[in-house]
C-alpha cells in the first residue's frame, strides 16, 4: 500500500519543508511564518496520530533504499518509534506556539524558526530510523540544527556554550560512527528488530560486541548527558527558553536515551545484552548519574541551570529502566521518556514565563512570584511534584513501575536509588515552591512587562497550562489505552515476546 | 628554522641520492630488452602516414593529439604573456635603438632567415626540421627586427595579434574535426590528402609559433592599472 | 656501455644538479635555469635509454620535441611572470617581504 | 554517436578557447554560455552512453596503442568528466557575473578557462602516459595564467611559486615516463599493465613509479609538498580558486591513483603505500590545524583543501594487498571524496567570494553580523562545510563511511583515527567561521548585496554535494561498471 510507504516520509517532510519555506521567507513575514509553523506542526501531529493508530493495529510503515554500497536508508515505524514521534509531534506544536510568543520582537526569527523546524525534522528522523546508519544520519543532523539555536543570541557566552556543545556532541558523534562502522564490519547492516539480532550468542564475537557496545553507549551517552559526559548541558542553558525546553524535553537528550534503548532492545536484544554482561555496569552508571545530577542541582542558584542538572538526573531513569532485566521495569523506563518530556517542558516553559514577564532568572528572585503569576506557578508546582514523584502525577507512575520492576528483577538496590533520588528532588524543588507561594513579593520585579488581562502573553500562557494538565492526566489516566504507560507496555510486550 | 648549511647539506644529499638511484635504475633497465618494439611497428606503418620522416609522422599523425595540445600550451603561454603587456609599449621611444650597424645587418639577415625558415618548414617532411624549428627562426627574425627599432604594430595586443596566436591552432583543430566529419576518427587524415594537409598545418603553425614567441618577447613588463585584490580597497 | 647509455646517465646527473638548483638557489632566474637543466636531463634519459639498444627510435625523439616546446612555453611564461613580478615588487626571489601571508599573520 | 561525444569533449573546448580569444569579455561570456551548454549536454550524453554500454578504449586518429594515443573511456572517467562539467559550468557562470568586464585583461579569462577545461577532459580520458603529461601541462599553465591574471605582486609571487612547483612535479612525472618507456617500449598505461602482469616487478621500475607518484603528489599538494597551494588558491579570484581546488588538484591525483591501481600491485610495496598514507594523514591533521589558524577567509578554505586532499592518499594503503572487496570499497570511498570535495569546495570558494564581496574584507572577523543579511551565501558555505566535516547526509559522509569500512576490513585500523580526527578538526575550522558570522553587532546594514545569481550558484553546488550522499549508490554504480576489454567504437 502506497500510504504505508509515504506516511513516514511525509511526517519527515512536513517539518523539513517547513524549514525550507521559513528560511526563504523574509524576516518581516511574521504572520505567514507563524502560519507555516503552526500549520506544519498540526499536519505532522495529524500524520503521527494516524500512524500511531496504524502501528497499534499492526500495520508496517516503512520505506528503504540503498544509499551507499552495503548500507540502506531505512524509515520504519514501530511502537517505539511512535512513542518518540508522538512526543516530538505534540511538544513541537506546543513549543512552536510558545516560541512565537517568546521571540515576539527579537531579531533573526527566520533563522531561528528555520533551524527549529530542521531540529524537529531530525528528531522525527531519529524516531523513524530503521537502522543504526539512518539513526546516525539524523542524529548528526540534530547536532547541526541545534547549534544555531544554542548560539542564537549571538553573545560571547552563547557562542562559548555553543562551542562546548559542539565539542561534546561532535566527538560523541565520531565515537558513535566508529561503533556503527565496526558493527557493520562485524555483522553487516542490521535493521532495528524487536528482540535484537544477537540471540544466537556466538562466543567468538563477545569481545568485539562488548567493545562496540561500550562505544555505542559512549557516543549516545553524550547527548543523553550521562555522567561524565553531561558537561555541555548546563552550559547550553544560555539559549532562549523554548530552545532549552526543546533540547531537554524532547530533542537532544531524548535522542541519546532513545538511541540507547534502540541499541539494547533492537540491535543487541535484552537477553544478549545481559548475557554479555553489559547491562549491569550501565545500570550502575545510570544510577550514579541520577544521584549525581540531583546533588549538583541542590547547589544551583540559577533556575535554568537547576533544571538542567535535574534533566541530567531524570534522563538516566530511562536508561536505568531498560537495564532492569524484566518487562515491568522496562515499561517504567520507557514511559519516563514521555513523562520526563512533558514535565520538564512544563518547568522550562515556566522558567521562560518568569524570565519574560518578570525578568526572574535566579532562585532568590522568585519570592512571591506565585501571587503575581498564579497560573504559571501552578504549572510549576505540578511539574515539580511530578519530578519528585508525588502521586498521582506522571512522575509517580514512572517511579512506581520502575520500583516494581526492580523487585521483579531482583535488583533491590534500585529501590534505594529511587527513594534517595526522590528525596533529593524534594530537597531542591520544595524550597522553590516555598519561595513561590509563601514568601512576600519584592516591591519591584527585576524587569516587568504587562500583557493586559492574562498574567503573561497568551502565546506563553496556554502552552504552559496545557503541559501541566497533561502531566496530571498522564498520571491519573495511566491505565487507559493509548496512555503513555499502556503504550510503553505494548512496546515491552513486543520486545520480550517478539 | 633549520640553519642554511643544514638545508644545503640535506638537499645535496637528496640530489646525489636521487641521481645515483636514477643512474642505477637506468643501468638496470638498459640491461633488459623491451617487450614492445615500437620502432618496428612505426616503420611498418610509415607508408600510411603520408610523410617520409618518422619524427614528423609521429608528431603530426600517430600522436597528433599530443602536438595539438602542445600548441595549446604554447598559445596559453602567449595569452598569459600578452595579458600582462602594456598597451602602449611599442610607442615607447626608449625601447627603440637606432644603431646603424644593427640596421644594416638586419637588411641582410632578415630575408636570409626567412628563407631558412621556409626551408626548415619544407624539409620537415623528409629530414629533421618542421614547424617548430621554422617558427623559432621566424621569431628570432622578429626579435632582430624589434631590436633594430622597426615598429611592428601587429604585435600590439589587439585583434590581429590574437588572430595570429590562434591561427595555427585553429587550423589544426579544424582539420581534426573535419577529418572526423569525413568519416574516419579524429586527426585521421583522409588518404591522399595527408601530405597536403600536413604541409598546410605546418605552415600556419610556423606562423603562430613565431607570433607566440615574439609576443612573449615583446610583452613589456606591465599594464599599470591593476585589479584590486578581493576584499582589498577598491 | 654505448654512447646512448652515456647520454642517459648524464641525464641522471643533470636531473640531480637541476633539482639542487631549483630547490636551493633563491634567485628566480637561476631557479628557472635549473628547471631547464632538469628538463634537459629528462630529455636525455628519454632519448638515450631506448636508443641504447635498438639504434634510433623516432618516438622518443618526437616526444622530446613536444616536451621541449612545452618546456619553452613554460619557461617563457615564467620569464614574463618574473618580469612583471620584478616590476611590481622589485624582487627577484620568492621570499615574502612582510609577514602578511604567514599563517596567523596580521595585515 | 560516440565519435561526436568524444569530439565534443576533447575538441570543442579548444574551439571555444580560440573563439573567446578573439572576442572581448562580454562576447566571451556569450560564447562561454553556449559552450557550457554544449559541454554539459555532451558530458551527460557520454555518461549515459557509458552507463548503458560500459567502457571502451578509443584510439585517436585511428591509431591504436601502442603506436597511437589511446583514450580510456570508462565509468570512472566519465564520472569525472561529468563532475568537471558541473563544477566548471558553475564557476564559469559565476565568473561571468563576478569578474569586472571593463578591465582589458579580463578578456583573457575565457580562453584560459576553456584551455583548462579541455586539459581536464584530456586527463580524465587519457590512457597514454605521455599524453597525460601534455594534458597536465595544459592544465598547469592555464591555471597559473588564471591565478596571475591582473594580479599584484603577491598574486604573481603565488603564481610563480605555483608554476615552479607544477613544473617540478611534471618533470618528475616525465622522468618516470621516460624510465617506463625505456623498460617496456610502450606508453599505453593498459599496455604497460599487461606487460607487468606477465613479468612482475622488473628491476628499475620501482623508481619510475616512485618518481611519477612523487611528482604527481607535488602537483596535488600532498603534505609536506603543499606549501605552494594555499597562497595560489587563496589569492586567485574566487571562481578561479574554486576551479583550482575542486578540479585542478584532482587531475594529478587521478593520474597517480590510476597508476597505482594499475601498477601498484606489482611494483608497489607495503612500506611505500603506508608512507603515502601516513603523509596523507599528516596532511589531514596539519592542514586542518593551519586552516584553523588563518585570519583570512579564503586562506581557511585553501588550507582546508590541503587537509581534504590528505584523505585521498589513503587510497594507496587501502588498496595495496587487500581483498578485492576492501579495495573496491576504498576506491569507491575515494571517488566519492573527490566528487564531494569538488562540489563542496567549489561551493565554498564561490560563497566565500560572495561573502568577501559583500563585507568588503577578506578577514574572518569582518563577517560579524553577516548572518542577518546574507543568509544564502552563508547557508551555502555552511552546507558545503557540512560535507567537509563529513557529516551525514552529505557525499563527504558516505565517502568517510566507505573508507572506515575499508580500513576496518583491511585490518589497517590506524586510519580510522585519522578519519575521525579529520572530521572533528574540520568541524573546528568550519565552525570558527559560523561563529564569526553569528556574533551580533549593532544592527546596521553595512553590507553590499551581490546579485542573486551569484548567490544561487554556490547554493546549487552545495545542494549537489548534499544530494550526493543520498544518491551515492547510483553514482558509484556507474563508476564500477564492468570494463569491456575489446570495445573499440
Amino acid at each position: 500500500m502506497m500510504l504505508s510507504v509515504w506516511l513516514p516520509v511525509l511526517a519527515l517532510m512536513t517539518s523539513l519543508l517547513a524549514a525550507v519555506v521559513i528560511f526563504a521567507l523574509p524576516e518581516q513575514g511574521y504572520r505567514l511564518r507563524t502560519a507555516v509553523n503552526l500549520g506544519a506542526a498540526l499536519v505532522k501531529l495529524g500524520l503521527v496520530v494516524v500512524m500511531v493508530w496504524g502501528v497499534f493495529r499492526g500495520v508496517d510503515y516503512g520505506v528503504s533504499f540503498t544509499m551507499a554500497p552495503g548500507v540502506a536508508f531505512v524509515l520504519k515505524a514501530d511502537a517505539l518509534s511512535m512513542m518518540f514521534a508522538g512526543l516530538s509531534a505534540v511538544l513541537w506544536l506546543l513549543t512552536t506556539v510558545y516560541a512565537v510568543g517568546y521571540l515576539e520582537d527579537s531579531p533573526n526569527r527566520s533563522r531561528f524558526f528555520g533551524f527549529f523546524s530542521l531540529c524537529v525534522a531530525s528528531t522525527m528522523g531519529i524516531a523513524l530510523a530503521g537502522n543504526l546508519f539512518t539513526f546516525f544520519l539524523f542524529y548528526e543532523m540534530l547536532t547541526l540544527s541545534t547549534y544555531p539555536l544554542v548560539v542564537h543570541r549571538g553573545t560571547e557566552q552563547a557562542l562559548k556554550a555553543g562551542r562546548t556543545y559542539l565539542i561534546y556532541t561532535l566527538t560523541g558523534g565520531a565515537v558513535l560512527l566508529l561503533a556503527i562502522a565496526w558493527l557493520q564490519g562485524v555483522a553487516g547492516d542490521l535493521p532495528f528488530r524487536e528482540g535484537g539480532h544477537f540471540t544466537e550468542n556466538d562466543p567468538a564475537l563477545h569481545t568485539s560486541l562488548i567493545g562496540i557496545f561500550v562505544l555505542l553507549v559512549a557516543g549516545l551517552g553524550v547527548k543523553a548527558a550521562v555522567f561524565p559526559l553531561h558537561g555541555w548541558l548546563p552550559q547550553a542553558m544560555v539559549a532562549p527558553a523554548p530552545v532549552s525546553a526543546l533540547l531537554h524535553a524532547v530533542a537532544v537528550v531524548k535522542a541519546g536515551a532513545f538511541g540507547i534503548v534502540r541499541v539494547v532492545y533492537n540491535i543487541y536484544g535484552v537477553e544478549a545484552s545481559s548475557v554479555l554482561g553489559v547491562l549491569e555496569p550501565l545500570a550502575w552508571l545510570a544510577a550514579f548519574t541520577i544521584l549525581y545530577g540531583s546533588v549538583r542541582a541542590l547547589w544551583q542558584v540559577d533556575l535554568k541551570r537547576l533544571l538542567a542538572f535535574s534533566t541530567v538526573s531524570q534522563v538516566s531513569y530511562i536508561i536505568l529502566g531498560i537495564c532492569l532485566f524484566g518487562p515491568v521495569g522496562a515499561a517504567g523506563g520507557l514511559v519516563h521518556l514521555l513523562h520526563q518530556g512533558i514535565m520538564k517542558i512544563t518547568l522550562f516553559f515556566c522558567a521562560g514565563n518568569y524570565a519574560e514577564t518578570l525578568g526572574i532568572h535566579r532562585l532568590d528572585e522568585m519570592d512571591g512570584a506565585g501571587r503575581r503569576m498564579p497560573a504559571t506557578s501552578f504549572a510549576f508546582t505540578v511539574g515539580a511534584f511530578g519530578m519528585i514523584g508525588a502521586p498521582p502525577l506522571a512522575g509517580f507512575i514512572t517511579k512506581w513501575t520502575m520500583g516494581t520492576g526492580a523487585l521483579d528483577a531482583g535488583m533491590d538496590w534500585v529501590i534505594a536509588v529511587l527513594v534517595l533520588s526522590s528525596l533529593l528532588n524534594a530537597a531542591y524543588f520544595l524550597p522553590i515552591l516555598h519561595r513561590l507561594w509563601f514568601r512576600d513579593p519584592p516591591r519591584q520585579w527585576p524587569h516587568e512587562r504587562r500583557w493586559g488581562r492574562l498574567e503573561t502573553s497568551a502565546w506563553l500562557y496556554w502552552p504552559t497550562l496545557v503541559t501541566a494538565v497533561v502531566t496530571i492526566l498522564a498520571g491519573v489516566l495511566a491505565s487507559l489505552p493509548f496512555s503513555p504507560l499502556s503504550w510503553a507496555e505494548l512496546i515491552v510486550l513486543r520486545e520480550y515476546s517478539p | 628554522m633549520m640553519a642554511g648549511w643544514v638545508r644545503t647539506l640535506i638537499t645535496t644529499l637528496l640530489c646525489l641520492t636521487l641521481s645515483g638511484a636514477l643512474a642505477a635504475s637506468i643501468w638496470a633497465i638498459a640491461g633488459n630488452p623491451t617487450p614492445v618494439d615500437l620502432p618496428r611497428l612505426l616503420s611498418e606503418n610509415m607508408d600510411r602516414s603520408g610523410v617520409a620522416h618518422p619524427v614528423t609522422a609521429v608528431l603530426l599523425n600517430f600522436r597528433s593529439y599530443d602536438t595539438l595540445l602542445e600548441i595549446g600550451v604554447l598559445v596559453i603561454a602567449g595569452i598569459a604573456g600578452i595579458s600582462m603587456a602594456k598597451t602602449a609599449s611599442l610607442e615607447d621611444p626608449e625601447l627603440r635603438t637606432s644603431d646603424t650597424l644593427l640596421y644594416a645587418l638586419q637588411r641582410w639577415f632578415v630575408p636570409l632567415m626567412l628563407v631558412l625558415a621556409g626551408y626548415l618548414l619544407w624539409a620537415g617532411a623528409e629530414r629533421p626540421g618542421g614547424a617548430f624549428q621554422a617558427g623559432a627562426v621566424v621569431a628570432a627574425t622578429g626579435v632582430l627586427m624589434r631590436l633594430g627599432g622597426i615598429p611592428m604594430d601587429f604585435l600590439r595586443p589587439g585583434l590581429l595579434l590574437r588572430l595570429g596566436l590562434g591561427l595555427g591552432f585553429s587550423v589544426f583543430l579544424v582539420v581534426a574535426v573535419a577529418s572526423a566529419i569525413g568519416g574516419e576518427a579524429f586527426l585521421a587524415y583522409p588518404p591522399g590528402l595527408t601530405k597536403a594537409l600536413i604541409v598546410v598545418i605546418e605552415s600556419v603553425l610556423t606562423l603562430s609559433i613565431a607570433m607566440v614567441l615574439l609576443a612573449l618577447f615583446v610583452s613589456a613588463p606591465v599594464n599599470d592599472a591593476e585589479d584590486p585584490e578581493e576584499g582589498g580597497p577598491a | 656501455m654505448t654512447a646512448s647509455l652515456l647520454y642517459a646517465l648524464a641525464g641522471a646527473v643533470l636531473f640531480g644538479m637541476g633539482l639542487y638548483g631549483l630547490l636551493r638557489l633563491p634567485h628566480l632566474l637561476r631557479k628557472l635555469l635549473a628547471f631547464n637543466i632538469m628538463g634537459s636531463g629528462v630529455f636525455l634519459v628519454m632519448v638515450g635509454l631506448p636508443q641504447h639498444r635498438g639504434g634510433a627510435d623516432p618516438i622518443p625523439q618526437a616526444l622530446v620535441l613536444t616536451g621541449i616546446v612545452v618546456a619553452i612555453a613554460a619557461t617563457a611564461l615564467a620569464v614574463v611572470l618574473m618580469r612583471r613580478y620584478y616590476h611590481l615588487s622589485g624582487m627577484t626571489t620568492l621570499e615574502e617581504p612582510s609577514p602578511e601571508q604567514r599563517p596567523g599573520g596580521r595585515r | 554517436m560516440t565519435l561526436w561525444l568524444m569530439a565534443g569533449l576533447l575538441f570543442t573546448p579548444l574551439a571555444w578557447a580560440v573563439l573567446t580569444l578573439l572576442t572581448d569579455f562580454r562576447w566571451g561570456r556569450w560564447v562561454t554560455s553556449f559552450g557550457i551548454l554544449v559541454q554539459v549536454l555532451v558530458s551527460l550524453g557520454l555518461w549515459l552512453t557509458i552507463a548503458r554500454d560500459g567502457g571502451f578504449y578509443y584510439g585517436l586518429g585511428g591509431w591504436d596503442a601502442p603506436l597511437g594515443i589511446e583514450l580510456r573511456v570508462d565509468g570512472l572517467a566519465v564520472t569525472f568528466v561529468l563532475l568537471t562539467a558541473v563544477v566548471a559550468s558553475a564557476c564559469g557562470w559565476h565568473a561571468g557575473v563576478y569578474i569586472d568586464p571593463d578591465k582589458a585583461w579580463h578578456r583573457y579569462f575565457w580562453p584560459l578557462f576553456w584551455f583548462l577545461w579541455s586539459g581536464l577532459n584530456a586527463v580524465w580520458l587519457g590512457g597514454d602516459l605521455f599524453n597525460l603529461y601534455v594534458g597536465l601541462e595544459l592544465i598547469s599553465l592555464s591555471a597559473v595564467g588564471l591565478v596571475a591574471l591582473g594580479g599584484k605582486a603577491a598574486a604573481l609571487r603565488a603564481s610563480l611559486r605555483y608554476l615552479l612547483a607544477a613544473l617540478l612535479g611534471s618533470l618528475a612525472y616525465l622522468l618516470g615516463v621516460a624510465l617506463l618507456y625505456g623498460q617496456f617500449g610502450s606508453l599505453s598505461i593498459a599496455g604497460v599493465a599487461t606487460l607487468l602482469a606477465d613479468n612482475p616487478a622488473p628491476a628499475g621500475s620501482g623508481l619510475a613509479l616512485a618518481l611519477m607518484v612523487t611528482g604527481l603528489s607535488l602537483k596535488t599538494a600532498l603534505f609536506p609538498l603543499h606549501q605552494w597551494l594555499p597562497p595560489a588558491h587563496g589569492i586567485a579570484k574566487s571562481p578561479v580558486s574554486a576551479l583550482l581546488s575542486a578540479l585542478v588538484v584532482k587531475a594529478s591525483f587521478y593520474i597517480a591513483a590510476r597508476l597505482w591501481l594499475e601498477f601498484g600491485a606489482t611494483i608497489g610495496s607495503f612500506a611505500a603505500a603506508q608512507l603515502v598514507g601516513l603523509l596523507g594523514s599528516a596532511a589531514v591533521v596539519w592542514g586542518s590545524w593551519l586552516a584553523f589558524r588563518q585570519q583570512q577567509l579564503k586562506q581557511v578554505v585553501a588550507y582546508s583543501s590541503v587537509a581534504q586532499i590528505g584523505y585521498l592518499f589513503l587510497l594507496f594503503p587501502l588498496t595495496y594487498s587487500v581483498s578485492e572487496a576492501v579495495s573496491l570499497q576504498a576506491q569507491q570511498g575515494i571517488t566519492l571524496q573527490v566528487i564531494s570535495h569538488g562540489l563542496a569546495k567549489a561551493a565554498m570558494f564561490l560563497a566565500a567570494g560572495n561573502l568577501i564581496l559583500s563585507v568588503g574584507s577578506g578577514r574572518i572577523e569582518a563577517l560579524a553580523g553577516v548572518s542577518r543579511f546574507l543568509p544564502f551565501s552563508l547557508f551555502s558555505f555552511g552546507l558545503a562545510g557540512v560535507s567537509l566535516m563529513s557529516l551525514p547526509p552529505t557525499g563527504g559522509f558516505t565517502a568517510k563511511w566507505l573508507l572506515l569500512q575499508a580500513s576496518l576490513g583491511s585490518g589497517q585500523w590506524w586510519w580510522v583515527a585519522v578519519l575521525l580526527a579529520g572530521g572533528l578538526l574540520s568541524a573546528a575550522y568550519v565552525f570558527r567561521i559560523y561563529r564569526a558570522s553569528f556574533l551580533e553587532r549593532p544592527e546596521t546594514d553595512r553590507f553590499y548585496h551581490p546579485p542573486r545569481s551569484l548567490e544561487v550558484i554556490p547554493l546549487i553546488l552545495a545542494l549537489l554535494s548534499l544530494g550526493l550522499g543520498l544518491a551515492s549508490e547510483q553514482v558509484l554504480s556507474v563508476m564500477a561498471l564492468p570494463f569491456e576489454e575489446a570495445g573499440a567504437p
